[in-house]
């Protein structure tokens, strides 16, 4: 990593572990989507199907970064009664072992607790053992009462680089991020609308110079595109509208949680396997040290 | 970019060069008038707004109350409320950086006209978000909007009214960010924004102090405004708040009540500067209405226009540093005051303007001997919703609805 | 009270006496300044109304017609039309009268909302006759007359609209002439109302004069207003007339068609400067719409507020002596430039103004360099009007109006 | 007459005679009301009632003075096809013996024939035999070229002279007035509402100076009011909406003409009979010259 200034963030062995060996896949779920039980059996079969590390979305009533899967995905999860507590107790109830990142929005990390500010939200985060997080609407600017408490709780503090993050900027970001870096492959809110692949390889090359690892997100959908992905050089893929919609599709068919569960360990695996062979061209097995 | 500990710039990634591009234009554009571009808006503002508008001796308040009672007149600006003084700013802005295309969120669709209004006069083509729920309860505001030549999205999320359609807004921004400019309607969001929207809206107040000194010979007592978002209320009150004589009242909606059902999510008023908490929505840190959570609540208001769980930074830190009063008025309240301006005054005020009208009624004798209120926008886009709330009620100035229980 | 051979007082006897009270308060208040009864009267319309309104330079209307063409906009002043002038003008003179009571007539409801108004802030008691026929498709301007503390009388009589309201308030007048004026809406009816009712209303081109030829340091070369009764049309001509360089339009409602039905006694336009022959109606010798006997025809506009068979005895004379061009605009040429204004310019004007900004499209050429054209009033009260009628044509700029089929 | 400027004007002796000889009575209806063939019937029945003048009225479509029984009224009458040209047909056709005075409104008198101004309408009426005028919104600043023309062919020209009327206002009428003075008993519009003796006094007091015969008229319904309005000084009585109201109900019942020109014949003869017994109380028939 190769911040310029301020002291260097703590940084969570975790991540770190996970993208260590060959490319990361990073899906995504809301937590209690669309009910507490059935959400936790989906995420562990996110782990079955190769996930390195799982972004866990806390549901926030004003989701501006999200496009309308997600946003779906939070109102069940909301309706279903999912709270900042509860999402802690998810992360317990849950059965795995890869990392766990908290994806959500920065009011509810700064109003958990007695007193204001995100301290008791890491520190209990800390407790149940997530790895990280990150804040859609939490830019550089506004984080370093978040990343000071992160830092002094073990956890990484993930940052998004958009396409349009540029010099000053994007220092001021790899500065700060700690456990990956997560590069948004298009302008726009999350959503499975697309193919991005052709989009990423001038965001990678901007980020060359970091040595952090890079997960691109936005718009992968299928095995293909997580190839292409891994093949044009990112070190991880999120996905997470892609895996959204089958839950959203099994629960408006209102089907057996098994039955949803084992559609989507069989996406995470297409998503992973594509990874892999990306992986696979870039560096080939005989290249690696 | 901060009031105290509030405001900031809580925004996606994706945004922030656009917002940092947008602090640049507001410093060199708007605060040093970089290329006239001050001197052009205020001559717009003139020309096609109909700037200045009067500040306004109102006899017959003036004798009930027993004090004299001034109204500064935004109900006459083009579109009918203040909100052209914000649009036109920004709009302008948006040509001055090179911007191609307009955004816009809007509730009861005020925010939505006169950007819609602003944009046609400028050329620039304008999508306007506006909540499903919205769209079906201001159906004139949407056709004028698009008689304007602007498209008009429905946003279906949620409730379908202003805080989802703001939402969706700034996706729209996060995905054109590059020729896109969002014009945000209010005193709220990210840095620069409730700065920007605050001079825009300050001609208000610049006026009405000259205005009134030319009058009186002297400043008013107090200045009320309702608040909603807070931008008539910021152009108000911005050339007064270092005149330490001058009581400021912020005058929000009580809504039916101000207890909230937290169970439910939902705050039967609007009234974030009276009763919120502090926490960040949409770009910056302010007064909330949000449960222990932190989930932003419902708010209701008979007023569209005040129906907002936030409220401006800015606002937030002047109640807390005690210039600015927090009051609020109910809807029975409201209703009252709208009735009895139409009756006294012939001045037909939006609903919103009413609380502020409310709230003299209820506390004249608080407010010493000349009171100026900002009369921020006519009611016409109201009358259904005051033939519907009145007919529920018994209020001794209004007129008999019968004629128009089935809507006008 | 005579323009050549028109004009006069044709009125019942029991009125003489009222209208000679009326001529004496008219020549002392109004002309002779008495007891500072203009003073009053520029200051009220100028805090209570919002004058002076803008002169507009219109930048998308100049490129399109490559002449510079600028607007007056009345339609900014209090209540969204010019009818405030004339409105306030002879509530106030009704009060230095020593009147006690104020009826008057409205046919589009813009008059009666203008008078209702003035009534409210003059504190004077009010009663509005409209036809039935009229309060049913104007409901909006019904419950606004309403608001403002104003009875609204409903005429069944006849067709239930602006001619058969005209007559009954005559009748009212006529019953309760000693403590009651009559606010005439036009430039109609007995001396000294077409003369007074221009007074009030030149106003506009009085600070239209001025304010073109600060921005241009001269004057236009020509000027357009539509004509109904002719009230916006001698406001923005009085100050004109001597400049024999400015060329002067009154733009009429040329309807569906300037031919007449004589059988059915119904001219399908309101085209009285164009096609109406001298008569006497309502207290003045015109130009009228009537059959060759003499009985008066039922006019028809798309636009209600210019829908009346007579038109003001000044205007008459004017054309007849080739200062005034009278002409029209059928209409779907003013449903056309209804929706250009609106997408071109961001001003949704009334159906009325239409009119004259149709006459702008069709004969730019014959205009002159610049071109000032009256905006007398705003649309707001027109859109359902609009919607009905749009949906017949096939209109280029207008938005697509099946979201609004039902109405609004 | 004591007319004080200009050229005294003409005298018809018809209507002069009307008001020789005791109390005139002098009925309204509208011509063609509701029908041609109708009315024809319900104006020679007021002459077989006791009718000494019969004012008939020509219908224009903008009746400005009228109140609601005379508006409508005037609504059948067009309906049923009534012109100036068909109104004098109408005169023609009538068979009686009593003067008739036009009733109508200016621009129906201005518009008549080839050339504008009143002229050949008052030569038509002169034909067909009409007696003279009362045009409602007339008023003697505006009458000089219908009173030249009445002068030219030898008519009577009425006017109103109400309660608002005094001073120079009055002195101009008067003189200017010829067959009779209508004298409106109260304000408003023409309308069987009230009873309006009380009123009537003061009215004549103020023409007791001038030597043309004064009828009052508006709010006379009864032969009682009829009585008093006379007893007070009164030269005639001017009826019209309490025998249109006859003619509506006649109308509306679909009663026979017959009928109802019964009823119009009996209630003619109320009204004079009540104006006998008045002038009999104010000029017993001991004094009469």
């Amino acid at each position: 990593m190769s911040g310029e200034s301020g002291s260097d963030p703590v940084r969570n062995p975790d991540l770190e572990a996970a993208f260590a060996d060959g490319p990361a896949f990073v899906p995504y779920l809301a937590a209690g989507d669309p009910d507490y039980e059935s959400s936790l059996e989906y995420v562990e079969a996110l782990e079955r199907g190769g996930a390195d590390v799982i972004e866990l979305g806390l549901p926030f009533s004003e989701p501006i970064a999200e496009g309308p899967t997600i946003q779906s995905a939070v109102v069940r999860s909301l309706e279903g009664g999912m709270t900042p507590e509860r999402f802690f107790e998810f992360v317990e109830d849950l059965d795995v072992d890869v990392p766990l990142v908290c994806m959500t929005y920065y009011n509810l990390i700064y109003q958990y607790g007695s007193e204001q500010g995100p301290r008791p939200f890491v520190e209990r985060a800390a407790e149940v053992g997530l790895s990280g997080f990150v804040v859609p609407d939490l830019p550089a600017e506004e984080a370093d009462p978040l990343r000071e408490a992160c830092d002094e709780f073990g956890l990484d503090l993930v940052f998004i680089v958009a396409p349009t993050t540029r010099g000053d900027r994007l220092e001021r970001i790899m500065s700060q991020v700690s456990g990956y870096v997560y590069v948004q492959a298009r302008l726009g809110v999350t959503g499975a609308q697309e193919d991005v692949s052709g989009q990423t390889e001038e965001s990678l090359d901007r980020l060359a110079d970091y040595d952090v690892p890079k997960a691109v997100g936005f718009g992968i959908k299928t095995g293909e595109h997580a190839e292409r992905i891994v093949a044009g050089g990112a070190d991880g893929i999120i996905v997470g509208s892609a895996l959204v919609d089958i839950v959203a599709e099994g629960a408006k068919a209102g089907e057996p949680a098994e039955t949803v569960a084992g559609r989507l360990e069989e996406k995470a695996r297409e998503l992973k396997q594509g990874a892999l062979r990306g992986y696979e061209q870039r560096v080939p097995q005989a290249e690696r040290t | 970019g901060k009031f105290g500990e509030y405001g900031g710039q809580y925004v996606p990634e994706a945004l922030m060069p656009a917002i940092e591009e947008l602090t640049d234009a507001y410093e060199r554009y708007v605060l040093e008038n970089e290329d006239g571009f001050m001197d052009e808006f205020r001559s717009r503002l003139r020309d096609f707004g109909g700037r200045p508008t009067p500040t306004q001796h109102a006899e017959r308040l003036s004798e009930r109350y027993g004090r004299e009672v001034y109204l500064k007149r935004e109900d006459l600006l083009h579109g009918g409320a203040h909100k052209l003084n914000n649009a036109l700013g920004q709009v302008l802005l948006a040509k001055y950086m090179g911007k191609e295309r307009i955004v816009a969120e809007t509730g009861a669709g005020q925010h939505g006209t006169a950007t819609a209004m602003a944009a046609a006069h400028l050329d620039m083509p304008c999508e306007i978000y506006m909540g499903e729920r919205d769209i079906n309860r201001q159906r004139p505001n949407v056709f004028r909007m698009r008689l304007n030549g602007s498209a008009v999205n429905p946003v279906t999320t949620g409730r379908g009214t202003l805080k989802e359609a703001i939402s969706e807004t700034m996706r729209d921004w996060a995905t054109n960010v590059e020729d896109t400019h969002y014009v945000i309607g209010s005193v709220v969001g990210p840095h620069p924004f409730p700065s920007m929207v605050r001079d825009f809206q300050a001609v208000i107040s610049e006026e009405a102090r000259e205005q009134l000194r030319e009058k009186t010979g002297g400043l008013p007592d107090s200045v009320l405004a309702c608040a909603g978002g807070g931008s008539n209320t910021m152009g108000a009150f911005a050339n007064f708040v270092d005149d330490e004589s001058v009581g400021l009242y912020a005058v929000e909606a009580g809504g039916s009540t101000l207890e909230v059902d937290e169970e439910a999510g939902v705050a039967p008023n609007s009234a974030s500067l009276s009763t919120g908490d502090e926490g960040v929505l949409h770009g910056a840190r302010t007064k909330l209405l949000q449960d222990s959570d932190g989930q932003i609540m419902e708010s209701h208001s008979v007023s569209a226009g005040l129906d907002y769980a936030g409220v401006g930074p800015e606002l937030a830190r002047l109640v807390d540093d005690d210039r600015v009063n927090a009051v609020n008025v109910d809807d029975d309240g409201a209703l009252e005051a709208f009735h009895r301006l139409s009756q006294l005054e012939g001045i037909i005020p939006a609903l919103e303007t009413a609380h502020a009208f409310g709230y003299l009624e209820e506390h004249y004798e608080d407010l010493g001997e000349t009171v100026l209120v900002n009369v921020s926008g006519r009611g016409d886009k109201d009358l259904e919703t005051v033939i519907e709330e009145t007919e529920k009620r018994d209020i001794e100035a209004a007129p008999s609805m019968a004629a128009f229980s089935g809507g006008i």
